[in-house]
């Protein structure tokens, strides 16, 4: 690349940088800046780097809450005390542009970023979750995409050893040339030995660690900061390929390095690379930093110091030390064969100063760089098509002659069957610490040396969004906890990844504030504070904006694992129980979905408070050991659940005689939104047939509705209605049906 | 006893096997780092899970050159207990150790799920508390766990007893469909000729404890404590018959 | 499906129908790393082979394919590559062909 | 380290020394299920490229390296198969050397 001579408004528009932010550099720096430094305000400044749309909107999320020790946005990611001295440090990142354009690399890169986050700051990673949204199967891109996307995220988590124990995966038109790859990783450290991504004590050395710099990957942050547009050529350049051997060396290496005492601070080269770690870094320690372009390890020949500060190339870190333990860092690094080199040190003046063999290249205010971005409070207006979607009438809808096919149907679709497809492909034992493995409504983990183990899920539904951003976000959050109380635990933060269109378009800023307002007062209730995340704007296809797609990926605690939860039925004879009310609500349902071909209606509301009791009861009958089995209602609704149940992951399934005739609410409720609704707080149960009295007691003391639905029985599941058979279908069946969906990312 | 765990950089199942070892099965254990160029005081050697070197080229291929590696040789051919799993496993047949190569998945991807496996020799130090035709349930995690071998080396295998594992229904029965793998003749795991070296694909160190939902895999390493413990430092007398490699 | 199988039968006992024996060549783009061939290169390294400028690592696809002549062949082989074999994103590739049968 | 490093260098000056770019084609051995080349098989018959008698898949690796001669180059090239490039028991392989460097 070459440098060009001038700086002209058609540079700095190519740039992502408005007229006014323009005019707001050279106002600071009181000067134009050159061409490197427009390079590194275009991608500080960028929406990727810098949340200019978000920012105002996420404060909206609560963060603080008694097990937080350090809150979202503080650090790389947020941090949740566990005790016994613990504490998880998770986050959820997406790498959506990437792997729509090249998905095993763009998976697999996605999953090299998000741990490098979290070891980074001295934490062990112990779990990833993906959450993965498609077009449908039936395009051979797609599956294409699935495939490659399962296949980098196995690639790159497995060779790292870090369990992938649990995700979600869905297909929608509306993900059609725009796939969603969200990743999760969570880690564990000890409290005492958490590392900051700062830059503190002048003089002290800074240390450029792991691959060379290349070219790949240049300007990635602004690639992901604009849409995917037809013309993806252009943006070839910046896909790049994982190391994930070389990530495992640098995770070592960071984690025996915390032994030294010699880190100060550390950070990943991710988005917007070296320019972004070394001005982070120095702006959160109040601090200034100086590196010298002309030490850093390169790839290839004639690279410009723009290229340089702008690659993001992959598996790199920055270390800050302690002057004088240079020595033990290098042991560290020698011993792991990994290339360390001093570039730079860090400063008393806060300007982040660049130099090359010719000299200055870059001096900026590093604070300016991470907190001057202007914020942008962007238009937003309640879009058209909720008007015409919201009212339809369920009468309208023809009632199905033939509910087995309904459901062998329902439990084939992708997004419903069983992911085994998926999850095997992925490595999600090693660390010996899975208990409860990918398949059940959480992954549960134990941590080694104490007694307790973290429950895990990644939820959130794009179809009620787009129908109903607030109450989609409520649902989120709801259901992803829910997912972890069923297991047995305790809900006690959340991590997000918020997946939008463009936010300068009205409508599309006004699903965002609606979906996070949603998601912020779930959280409020649930008592599950916000650690961090991640926002993904821009996700636009030719026909417009993604359904609006949060993600929130749950954190439950178990302080003593002497219980646990699975959603199968155990035992011949066990009573079938559902805490939660029944209503007619089948807005927004996969069985409208996939039956009638529906996107509309109301979605399912969800009474926070409600939503609470539920999961408290159904915690605290786990505890008591009075149920067998716990499942929560989702997606394809009581039926779909009921078949969950029956079929065990492991072998046999049981069968399940339900007999529908409680009581006269219920008896109002047409057949199909009954079976396939997908009202929420539900939560189905099982149980031998003394604890029902128990069950039904300490419900009532908690103004639940419990209803006894049936028993398990046979090998059929079997539903009647006042003594007319509704549902009967074969385990054998639906196992195939269930089993099979996936099989067509066989490609 | 004691037992060295081997890291590789790329290694990941390391800590799990020390892990199982020390708390599990509740004998020494040490790590032992590639650079060694001496492996001394050690009862049986484990060769762990994982991605040494990425799996680049080709599955332990570039492992098989640390400098441990020969000192590891020697320490078998003088009849020492060496384990390879998984990925340890790869790099044993890379070195000569055993014989056979490794190949990708029939289905060409990564495949993590439990399989059950049938003793097939009981008269081995890591299968000696095992019946023949007793069915394990252990987990597989590999994408290159397709076993081969020529003719001849097959011929051989059997005539010397060295099938140790195949993969089998729950019920201990042969079927392409309970081979996950695509291995050949079921393999799941085999010894060298004079039995002290064991390569298998199944984890036995996921499956040592009931929290995991199975134990069956302790038992590997229980065979091999109550071998050494019945004829202690077996493994590292030096008039052990020397194992003549099929290479 | 029968009929597909008949039509191709009829393609292939066309006269003039020869065989061709391609090989293509695929490695990754410049520019873009290449961690299999760095840590190949460094493995020789340390077995002495010090003298090595660089090591990439690519795929080697052996194809044996009937055409009506070599132009038709070549044809054929580059739409497949473009199609499939090759992933335009970040490999690169040439080929190579000649007539007569695979061994 | 730097002692290394100098080594090195002073190898490269040496005057005889020859720049020369090496190609290696690995497959599987004849009769060896190839599962990757079958598969490819049935995705480019599928996408109605029915001609073909076979796809076999393999890896490619391009080297370039220092030596005295054609011979040397050679002789070195056969000794990094032998040892860790290629693996007998189930690979076979072929090369192409030619004088010059790699772009
Ligand atoms: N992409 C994925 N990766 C790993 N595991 C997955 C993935 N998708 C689904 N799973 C696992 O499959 C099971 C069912 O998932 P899902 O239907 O989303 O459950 P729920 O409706 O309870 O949220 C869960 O255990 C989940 O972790
Ligand atoms: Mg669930």
């Amino acid at each position: 690349m070459k440098e060009p001579g001038k700086i002209t408004p058609d540079l700095v528009k190519a740039h992502g940088l408005t007229e006014e932010e323009y005019e707001k550099i050279k106002d600071t720096l009181g000067r134009e800046p050159n061409f490197t430094e427009l390079g590194i305000f275009s991608v500080m400044w960028s929406e990727h780097c810098s949340y200019k749309s978000s920012k105002p909107l996420l404060r909206l999320f609560p963060t603080s809450g008694k097990n937080i020790l350090i809150k979202a946005g503080e650090e790389n990611a947020g941090v949740v005390d566990i005790g016994d001295g613990l504490c998880v440090v998770m986050k959820m990142e997406s790498h959506n542009h990437p792997s729509a354009v090249e998905p095993f690399q763009g998976a697999s890169t996605g999953v090299g970023g998000i741990l490098r986050d979290i070891f980074t700051m001295g934490a062990r990673p112990i779990a990833l979750l993906d959450s993965l949204r498609f077009g449908p199967l039936d395009n051979g891109r797609n599956r294409y995409l699935l495939s490659s996307v399962v296949g980098g995220i196995a690639a790159y988590g497995n060779c790292m050893g870090i369990p992938t124990v649990g995700g979600e995966i869905c297909f929608d038109e509306t993900y059609e040339g725009n796939p969603l790859v969200n990743v999760m990783c969570v880690g564990v450290a000890r409290r005492n030995s958490l590392v900051r991504a700062r830059a503190t004590g002048a003089r002290n050395p800074v240390f450029y660690v792991g691959a060379d710099t290349g070219r790949d990957g240049l300007g990635g942050a602004s690639f992901a900061s604009r849409e995917l547009t037809e013309e993806l050529d252009k943006d070839r350049p910046a896909v790049q390929i994982g190391d994930p051997f070389k990530e495992k060396l640098l995770l070592e290496a960071c984690l025996e390095l915390l032994n030294t005492g010699a880190v100060v601070g550390m950070q990943d080269m991710g988005a917007a690379g070296l320019t972004c770690s070394t001005s982070e870094t120095a702006s959160r320690g109040h601090s200034g930093m100086r590196v010298d372009l002309s030490l850093v390890p390169r790839r290839e020949e004639g690279m410009i110091p723009y290229e340089v500060m702008l690659s993001e190339s992959q598996e790199r870190m920055l270390v800050i030390v302690t002057r004088g333990k240079e020595r033990e860092a290098r042991r560290v690094f020698d011993k792991w064969d990994l290339h360390a080199v001093p570039i730079g040190e860090v400063t008393g003046d806060e300007y982040l100063t660049v130099l090359d063999d010719a000299g200055g290249v870059a001096q900026v205010p590093a604070r300016f760089l991470t907190e001057g971005a202007p914020v942008y409070t962007r238009e937003e207006r309640k879009p058209e098509y909720l008007r015409k979607i919201k009212d339809v009438s369920i009468s309208t809808i023809p009632e199905p002659q033939d509910y087995d096919g309904v459901l062998k149907v329902l439990v084939a679709s992708p997004s419903i069957c069983s992911k085994r497809w998926v999850y095997e492909q992925y490595d999600h034992m090693v660390r010996t610490d899975t208990v409860l493995r990918p398949g059940a409504d959480a992954a549960l983990i134990r941590i080694k040396g104490t007694q307790k183990a973290i429950a895990l899920s990644c939820d959130g539904n794009g179809r009620y969004c787009f129908l109903d951003p607030y109450e989609g976000g409520k649902i989120a959050v709801a259901e992803a906890a829910r997912n972890v109380v069923c297991v047995g635990a305790e809900p006690i933060a959340i991590t997000n990844c918020l997946n939008f269109g463009n936010p300068t378009k009205p409508h599309v800023f006004w699903q965002f504030r609606r979906c996070v307002e949603g998601m912020a007062d779930a959280c409020r209730i649930l008592n599950t504070p916000v650690t961090g995340g991640n926002v993904s704007f821009y996700n636009e296809n030719p026909k417009g904006a993604i359904d609006p797609t949060p993600v929130v990926g749950m954190l439950g605690l178990v302080e003593k694992m002497s219980f646990s939860c699975t959603p199968w039925f155990k035992r011949e004879g066990d009573l079938i129980v559902l805490l939660g009310e029944c209503t007619e609500e089948i807005g927004g349902s996969e069985y409208l979905g996939l039956i009638h071909g529906l996107k509309m209606g109301p979605i399912p509301r969800v009474d926070l408070e409600k939503e609470r009791a539920v999961q408290n009861t159904c915690l605290e009958l786990i505890r008591a050991r009075l149920v067998s089995s716990s499942h929560d209602c989702s997606e394809g609704g009581l039926a779909v659940a009921l078949a969950e149940c029956c079929m065990s992951d492991s072998g046999m399934g049981s069968g399940a005689v339900v007999e529908l005739e409680a009581s006269p609410e219920i008896l109002k409720i047409r057949m199909d939104a009954l079976l396939f609704g997908e009202t929420q707080s539900r939560i189905l149960v099982s149980c031998r047939p003394r604890n029902l009295p128990r069950i039904e007691r300490l419900a009532r003391q908690n103004k639940v509705a419990c209803w006894r639905l049936g028993v398990v029985r046979g090998n059929r599941l079997t539903v009647r209605r006042i003594k007319r058979r509704v549902l009967d279908v074969s385990l054998e069946e639906l196992e195939e049906n269930w089993g099979k969906g996936l099989s067509g990312g066989d490609d | 006893m004691r037992f060295g765990v081997v890291v590789f950089p790329g290694s990941n199942c390391d800590d799990d096997c020390y892990d199982v070892v020390r708390d599990v099965v509740g004998e020494e254990v040490d790590f032992i780092w590639h650079k060694e160029r001496r492996v001394e005081g050690f009862d049986c050697l484990i060769l762990p899970g994982g991605f040494s070197y990425g799996d680049y080229l080709r599955t332990g291929a570039i492992a098989r050159f640390s400098p441990v590696m020969k000192a590891i040789g020697s320490f078998a051919r003088r009849g020492g207990l060496v384990i390879g799993i998984c990925n340890g496993f790869q790099i044993l047949l890379e070195s000569n150790l055993l014989p056979g190569a490794m190949m990708k998945n029939r289905s060409l991807r990564f495949i993590c799920k439990f399989a059950n496996i049938r003793v097939e020799n009981n008269l081995t130090p890591f299968t000696s508390l095992c019946q023949i035709g007793q069915v394990l349930r252990i987990p597989i995690a590999h994408i290159d766990g397709r076993y081969y071998a020529d003719d001849e080396i097959m011929r051989g295998l059997k005539e010397n007893n060295q099938i140790i594992f195949r993969y089998c229904s729950e019920d201990g029965e042969l079927s392409q469909e309970s081979n996950p793998n695509g291995s050949k003749d079921f393999i799941a795991g085999i010894s060298n000729r004079s039995g002290n070296v064991l390569g298998l694909m199944p984890h036995p160190e996921r499956a040592s404890e009931s929290i995991l939902s199975s134990e069956d895999g302790r038992v590997v390493f229980e065979s091999v404590v109550s071998t050494v413990k019945r004829s202690p430092r077996r493994s590292l007398r030096n008039d052990c018959p020397p194992s003549e490699e099929i290479s | 499906m029968t009929q597909r199988t008949r039509r191709r039968r009829d393609e292939r006992t066309h006269d003039t129908e020869r065989l061709f024996r391609a090989k293509v060549y695929i490695s990754l783009k410049k520019g873009l790393v290449d961690p299999q061939g760095s840590t190949i290169k460094e493995a020789l390294e340390s077995l002495g082979y010090g003298n090595l400028t660089r090591v990439r690592f690519g795929k080697y696809i052996e194809l044996g394919l009937r055409a009506k002549g070599r132009g038709a062949a070549e044809e054929k082989l580059k739409e497949m590559c473009g199609k499939l074999l090759v992933n335009p994103v970040i490999e690169k590739y040439s080929y190579h062909i000649e007539e007569g049968s695979v061994r």
